[in-house]
């Protein structure tokens, strides 16, 4: 398909909702958005480590397909993911030991965060040029970081209510991520309707 | 003299109005909106806002006893939430759905957050998805004002059978004689088939919808009512009727064939209701002054984003549910400068 | 320093092993893949042109001129005729995708060149709404539109009880979006495919 | 991985060498992955609205973690601690393209229904952690066994959620219409809202249940104290 | 109504005045007390330090207590008579302080033999500052401060502007109202000696636009002054707080955690200045005050100039009290403490006597959850968030509050909780919260 750069990108951060709508990266979205303050970064490191690995792996594809060896795509993507993370940590740590003591936890949980990887095999599976991987990168991270952030404010905000003890916990933040979903689904077919 | 003193902390005064008679006097103040609803739909609008109170109230008190917390009903929120869930749905929605959406609205919308004051989202509004995404078919079977039996006679599909399929509409509207009614609503016309609606109906109601969200003017009239006697934020429809105004005009002075008039969409829809009562709110809605506009103008926007671009006829309740997910985000960066702050601002 | 050698050779061996086992695999499952592949395909076109026996699978070049493909597996712009057992061609099908409600749909049809109709329509992907929009793919009365469907001139696709005219579709009740999304797809895949055809009618025929 | 992680849900002591069926059992029921250790969780909530999707994603991850534990447990000698855990992800990464192959194999219709939710497995934060905390400190009989019962519990979690979603969603059971034709589908059970109800609805169940059998069992303990009590 | 000239602030709440009871009364003195209760911390600050013997025979406005350092101030005998012990006396607060107690002799002439004239026109800033701190007079705007620490302007600091607070936008209080329309010389004295103390080329007295005689007064006896202005402003509750009469008047903002002098600037109360241009001149010490009482549950209301020490049970004897009083408080209704005891005495702090039947007590309201009306928010006059607080607090997160909320920017205005219409004890909550952090912070 031919899409449009804008269509990709409204896609992508609202109307195929990489968390409320595909369901990657769950367990962070559920796991990680109890707080404001680790939910942003999360979500700004998530950012970053797919948009970098989003690069490469565009890369790396073209040399797979040239020497048609697809078959090692899942091992390769999953790698530069890996190696991205830990380059990251290693950078940050050296330049910044404070974004470094702020953000260091969060780095090593990106390695198992499905919508990591996912961002590469689809962009692969839907045979995006290099602009339109690029812009699908930024914008399925963007739906990410959008979904953990408003997750992790309205949790805040739950906490200041008396919630009955029976629901706290792990149901509670899945009633409040399915409200957020339904109310994404506004969102649905939008740029083609009318 | 020897007083019993008792001992109380300052202020010793209160202002008179307290949040029962806020709650009384909305529920006032939609009376008239569901009269009319009645008027207009006939008998199963009016089973229909039964049910869906009923449902809530009960619900309500079941959860209250079951928590062993005293029952919250007193405090006429739950009445509020019940009635405006009735007027959001079509009138000949079947009753069995409309009472799954009532025990939706309070009990996963409301008290499992702890009850009155504490849901994030709109409960009538979280309801009302719910109901779409679970019976899309049947919450988009609209039947039309003003139909000839309608004061005798049930829709068909208001007693639908619960768990299954309600019988189809069509035989029904044939029989009202309502002439070239399509079973569509004015803002579907408007975006399937490029039918354009005359504005006067829509000001007085005389149209397809939910069976409260038709009479634009009437709805004005109510929400002016709580306005005038400051039950509610007056800035929150201002803000929202402004933005969809001016977002609109702007789809429509781009392209007029394509795009429908800028009043049309101030009148069509849910975007009066959902402005006069249910963007207002004041529990899901932020409590900053700068806030509270950004929160408007937001779900105005929305809506006419959702309503010109996206898949569906209508944006309002998503708009809204969109805009309560957002208002705590919305309050914590919007937070006052406190007097003698020196710039240094809320995280 | 004989550390990280050690190291090396460790990772050296592990890539070593996943390798040969991945390529193990490949090499043991492509063909059943392939195959796999091949008989869905088949079938979809079988079950569109009832009666077919040998399909030929033509690709259309940027030049507009016509190629015969090996098989399935290389995609682009193309089309597939069918041949019943004598040999007496029976029509082509095409392949088409258009933006639905929820994401994109694609399809195959059957069409036939002679009468210049659709005359079949079948749904390979979408994802719709289940009970809503992916009636498309099942609802029967939906599903009668495209047994003689006119293309001679531009496909519409109109409310549900209001088809009028040969080349118009019935949408399926409060599932517009979908329904005029199949419309589109056929729309512009017969705009653009039909002539093509057209052009080649003869040596399609004559199955070469 | 970091040990200090904010969302570490490491099991219960591990079970002793004695008790090699319980390295099985656990991850059905005990340390059930998805209701216990809430890990996993974008193939339980993607790959529910199907009973039939549910029990082939369960399949494909069981297969994944008993292999990749095997591997693992086998080298885990050999593999220094610095590259341990990229040994292990490319262990897993080779299991998963294996299955993603043999998948295809089998039926392109499961293949395209399970999306891309079979290379994911990669980076399922399940096969990473049984990787780390089982197969890499114990031989290797036990850790298919641990990868079988994980596998196996994440199935039937899977199953759980898929049945409730495919009979309220559209009535009907592995493809099975079960109340005839007329029955009002739930939609809302086959999107993604669905996906968070149906879970949320399971974990509060199981949050009941848990609690209404501690209950008993302190009500148990209580009732055999008692006459120690008067014993002594 | 000229809305456009009369300033006022943004936020703040209208609050029924009940001021037309004592409005326009003259101010008439209470007889004295069989015995008189002087505590010798009245004010801010260290306690005065007894300089009596009990027993000992004292002189109406003789000093009977010396300033305990430089923040008190000395105490003069309110009456003539006898010490008849000292001792511990229950205070408004609840607890039990050290006091004089004085016998009054029936038959004195109570008049007031101390004191001697000086020349305020040759005494440098300095010599007037110490003999503020003479008289022993503190804020009477109610918070008691020792006015000459005020004077005395830290190291660096100029103030240009005298503010004189004649706002008195409590509710039913009008002592300074009465100050004003029956001693405006003697306030705009003061002002004058204030001006010269500190240095300001200036002074500003901001009176609400409910008391126009007051304003009237005011300007009449400021007409030969041109240095002194006489600001009307639009009523409104809590305009009397001095950060927001700063704002009003001068349109300057104080920093959080700052004084009026870091904008340049000092705020007098009116009766507190009356005081000085009275009592400087003669040399003379604090010996009574103004007391507005008033209430539902008070046969005479009025103002009563009060010998300080006058317990309040006598007080309120003499003006007559209605049966079925359920609440007495010391000050204003907005910011006032209800007392728990009858017997404690009238203090330099008190400004006013509110005495509450049981039909304003009772009918105690149900409290609701907060939900989010945003009345709050839009009352608070320093542009806090009160909801937020209040949930906070429900949850202890005191730190929370203070470290992002800026709770201790709040002046405990009770604006908020007046108009909650779920009934939440807000400033309640923000006291309690603040005295939590104080002791987290001490322990700490
Ligand atoms: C949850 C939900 C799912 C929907 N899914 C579809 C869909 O898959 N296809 C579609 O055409 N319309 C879908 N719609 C409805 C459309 O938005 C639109 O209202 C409808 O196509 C109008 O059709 P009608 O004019 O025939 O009633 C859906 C609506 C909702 C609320
Ligand atoms: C510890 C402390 C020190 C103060 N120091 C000064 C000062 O140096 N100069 C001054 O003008 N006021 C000073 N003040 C007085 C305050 O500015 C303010 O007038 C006083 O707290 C009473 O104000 P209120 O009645 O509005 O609460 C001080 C107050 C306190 C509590
Ligand atoms: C909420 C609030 C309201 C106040 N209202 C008045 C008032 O109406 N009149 C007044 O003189 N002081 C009022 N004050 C006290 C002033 O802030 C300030 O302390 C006083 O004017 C200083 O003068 P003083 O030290 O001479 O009393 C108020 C304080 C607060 C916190
Ligand atoms: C102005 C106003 C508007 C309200 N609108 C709604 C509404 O749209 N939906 C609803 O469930 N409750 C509404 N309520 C009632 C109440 O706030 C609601 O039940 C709370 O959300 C329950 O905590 C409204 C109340 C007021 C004062
Ligand atoms: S490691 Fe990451 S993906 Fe795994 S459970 Fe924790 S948060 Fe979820
Ligand atoms: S592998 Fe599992 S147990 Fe170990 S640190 Fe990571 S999440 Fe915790
Ligand atoms: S009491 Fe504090 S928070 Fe409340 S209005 Fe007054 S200053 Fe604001
Ligand atoms: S006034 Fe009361 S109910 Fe309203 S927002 Fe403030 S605290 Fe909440
Ligand atoms: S399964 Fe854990 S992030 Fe997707």
């Amino acid at each position: 398909m031919n899409e449009s750069l804008s269509h990709i990108f409204v896609d992508a951060l609202l109307i195929n909702n990489f968390v409320l709508c595909v369901f990657l990266g769950m367990c962070s979205f559920i796991g990680l958005s109890g707080k404001f303050s680790t939910a942003w970064r999360m979500g700004v490191s998530v950012m970053f480590v797919i948009i970098v690995s989003s690069i490469l792996s565009y890369g790396t594809n073209l040399v797979l397909v040239r020497f048609h060896a697809e078959y090692l795509r899942i091992i390769t993507y999953i790698v530069i993911i890996a190696a991205t993370v830990q380059l990251t940590e290693m950078f940050i740590k050296k330049t910044s030991p404070a974004l470094f003591r702020a953000m260091g936890v969060y780095l090593p949980l990106i390695t198992t965060n499905c919508a990591v990887l996912a961002v590469p095999l689809f962009q692969t599976s839907r045979n995006y040029s290099f602009v339109q991987s690029v812009v699908f990168a930024i914008a399925a991270s963007g739906g990410y970081t959008i979904a953990i952030v408003t997750l992790s404010l309205v949790r805040e905000r739950v906490e200041l209510s008396d919630v009955p003890s029976l629901a706290k916990g792990t149901a509670l933040t899945l009633v409040l991520a399915a409200i957020l979903s339904m109310a994404f689904m506004g969102f649905a077919g939008m740029g083609n309707g009318g | 003299m020897k007083p019993v003193i008792e001992l109380r902390t300052s202020p010793h005064l209160h202002a008179p109005r307290s949040v029962e008679t806020i709650m009384r006097n909305v529920v006032y103040a939609l009376l008239p909106i569901c009269a009319y609803a009645v008027w207009l739909f006939g008998a199963s609008a009016l089973a229909l806002l039964v049910t869906t109170t009923a449902a809530c109230v009960a619900t309500e008190i079941f959860i209250c006893k079951m928590s062993g917390r005293e029952s919250s009903v007193g405090d006429f929120s739950v009445i509020i939430t019940g009635l405006l869930l009735g007027l959001i749905l079509p009138p000949g929605f079947p009753l069995w759905m409309a009472a799954v959406g009532g025990f939706i609205a309070v009990a996963p919308g409301k008290m499992l957050f702890g009850g009155l004051g504490f849901n994030v989202f709109n409960p009538a509004l979280v309801a009302r998805a719910f109901l779409q995404a679970a019976f899309p078919v049947a919450i988009m079977g609209y039947t039309p004002a003003l139909a000839v039996h309608r004061l005798s006679e049930f829709i068909p599909t208001t007693f639908a059978i619960p768990l299954i399929k309600a019988a189809p509409l069509a035989g029904w509207i044939e029989k009202t004689r309502v002439d070239a009614f399509s079973g569509a609503t004015p803002l579907m016309l408007e975006k399937f088939d490029h039918v354009h609606s005359e504005l006067w109906p829509l000001l007085i109601g005389q149209r397809a919808g939910s069976s409260g969200e038709t009479p634009a003017l009437l709805i004005f009239l109510c929400g002016a009512y709580l306005i005038l006697r400051r039950f509610m934020d007056w800035r929150i429809p201002a803000a929202m009727l402004t933005s969809a105004l001016v977002s609109s005009a702007a789809f429509y002075f781009s392209d007029p064939s394509r795009y429908p008039n800028p009043f049309f969409m101030l009148l069509s829809g849910g975007m009066m209701l959902g402005a006069m009562f249910m963007a207002t709110d004041p529990v899901a809605s932020p409590v900053t002054p700068l806030g509270i506009w950004i929160y408007g103008s937001l779900i105005g926007l929305i809506t006419v984003l959702i309503r010109l671009k996206g898949g569906l006829a209508e944006g309002v309740m998503y708009a809204i549910l969109l805009a309560n997910a957002m208002s705590p985000l919305i309050d914590n960066v919007t937070q006052p400068r406190s007097y003698g702050a020196r710039g240094k601002e809320v995280a | 320093m004989t550390n990280s050698w050690q190291m090396i050779r460790l990772l050296g061996a592990v890539s070593l092993l996943c390798g040969l086992l991945i390529v193990g695999t490949q090499v043991n499952t492509a063909a059943r893949i392939r195959s796999n592949q091949e008989t869905i395909m088949r079938e979809s076109v079988a079950r569109l042109l009832p009666g077919i026996e040998k399909q030929i699978v033509y690709g259309i070049q940027p030049s507009g001129d016509l190629i015969i493909l090996p098989g399935i597996e290389v995609s682009g712009p193309r089309f597939f005729a069918g041949y019943d057992a004598a040999g007496n061609f029976l029509g082509v099908v095409m392949e088409a995708s258009e933006r639905g409600y929820a994401d994109v749909i694609s399809a195959m049809y059957s069409y036939s060149p002679d009468t210049r109709t659709i005359t079949g329509f079948q749904v390979i992907d979408m994802k719709e709404t289940p009970g809503l929009g992916n009636k498309i793919s099942s609802d029967l009365p939906f599903l009668e539109n495209f047994k003689h469907l006119d293309a001679t001139r531009p496909i519409a696709t109109v409310k549900h009880g209001a088809k009028k005219n040969p080349w118009e579709i019935d949408a399926i009740s409060g599932a517009t979006i979908s329904s005029r999304a199949v419309g589109r797809m056929l729309q512009k895949s017969v705009a653009e495919v039909a002539p093509v055809i057209e052009r080649n009618l003869d040596r399609i025929k004559r199955g070469q | 991985m970091n040990q200090d992680q904010p969302t570490c849900h490491s099991a219960s002591p591990e079970p002793s060498p004695s008790e090699t069926f319980v390295a099985f059992t656990a991850g059905l029921w005990k340390q059930n992955p998805v209701f216990v250790m809430v890990l996993g969780m974008c193939p339980t909530l993607a790959i529910t609205n199907s009973v039939r999707n549910a029990i082939a994603m369960g399949l494909a991850t069981t297969f994944v973690m008993a292999s990749a534990n095997a591997f693992i447990s086998m080298v885990r000698k050999l593999v220094p601690k610095q590259v341990r855990i990229a040994t292990y992800i490319s262990m897993i990464a080779t299991s998963v393209t294996i299955v993603d192959y043999l998948v295809k194999a089998i039926s392109i219709p499961v293949y395209k229904a399970l999306g891309p939710f079979i290379p994911l497995i990669v980076s399922n934060c399940l096969t990473l952690e049984r990787a780390e905390s089982y197969a890499g400190k114990n031989p290797i009989g036990k850790s298919i066994l641990d990868g079988l019962g994980m596998g196996l519990g994440f199935t039937f979690a899977l199953t759980c959620l898929g049945t409730v979603r495919e009979v309220l969603g559209a009535g009907t059971f592995l493809g099975f219409p079960l109340f005839g034709s007329n029955f009002e589908p739930w939609v809302l059970f086959l999107l993604p809202p669905g996906g968070f109800i149906t879970l949320a609805m399971w974990l509060l169940t199981f949050t009941l249940w848990r609690e209404r059998s501690d209950k008993r069992k302190r009500a148990r303990e209580a009732a055999l104290e008692k006459p120690v009590e008067i014993a002594s | 109504m000229n809305w456009l000239s009369s300033r006022s602030f943004s936020q703040g709440v209208h609050v029924p005045e009940f001021k037309d009871a004592t409005c326009r009364l003259p101010i008439r003195r209470l007889p004295f007390a069989p015995v008189l209760i002087v505590p010798l911390s009245q004010h801010t600050g260290a306690p005065a330090v007894s300089i009596v013997r009990e027993g000992q025979e004292v002189v109406r406005g003789e000093p009977i207590a010396k300033a305990g350092g430089f923040v008190s101030v000395p105490m003069h005998a309110p009456a003539t008579g006898r010490v008849e012990r000292i001792a511990l006396a229950p205070t408004a607060r609840g607890d039990l302080s050290p006091a004089i107690f004085i016998k009054p002799y029936p038959g004195a002439s109570q008049e007031i033999l101390y004191g001697a004239p000086q020349d305020i026109e040759h005494m440098t800033p300095e010599q007037i500052i110490a003999a503020v701190q003479e008289t022993g007079v503190v804020g009477l705007g109610g918070a008691a401060f020792p006015t000459h620490v005020k004077m005395k302007l830290p190291e660096g600091k100029r103030v240009d502007t005298v503010i004189v607070n004649g706002c008195e936008c409590e509710p039913y209080l009008t002592t300074d109202h009465r100050v004003m329309v029956e001693q405006p010389a003697e306030v705009l004295a003061g002002a004058r000696i204030a001006m010269k103390a500190i240095g300001a080329s200036r002074a500003i007295v901001g009176v609400e636009d409910n008391k126009p005689d007051a304003i009237d007064a005011l300007r009449k006896a400021a007409a030969p002054y041109t240095n002194l202005t006489i600001q009307s402003i639009a009523a409104k509750y809590p305009q009397g707080a001095e950060k927001i009469l700063i704002q009003v008047l001068l349109g300057r903002e104080v920093p959080s955690g700052g004084l009026p002098s870091d904008v340049g600037t000092a705020v007098f109360n009116v009766a507190t200045l009356a005081q000085i241009g009275d009592l400087l001149p003669r040399h003379q010490g604090l010996i009574e005050r103004v007391v507005t009482i008033t209430g539902p549950g008070v046969a005479k209301p009025g103002n009563y100039l009060a010998a300080l020490g006058t317990p309040l049970r006598w007080a309120l004897e003499k003006v007559g009290c209605n049966a079925g009083v359920a609440s007495v408080i010391l000050g204003g209704p907005m910011m006032g403490a209800a007392v728990g005891s009858l017997d404690v005495p009238l203090t330099k702090g008190v400004t006013g006597v509110l005495v509450l039947t049981s039909r304003e007590v009772n009918g105690s309201r149900k409290i609701y959850p907060c939900i989010k009306c945003a009345a709050c928010v839009e009352a608070c006059p320093m542009h806090l968030n009160p909801s937020r607080l209040g949930l906070l607090a429900r949850k202890e997160r005191y730190e929370e509050m203070e470290n992002v909320f800026h709770l201790n920017d709040c002046f405990e205005c009770g604006s908020c909780s007046y108009v909650c219409p779920a009934n939440i004890p807000l400033v309640q909550y923000f006291r309690l919260a603040k005295q939590m952090n104080r002791k987290r912070k001490a322990i700490a």
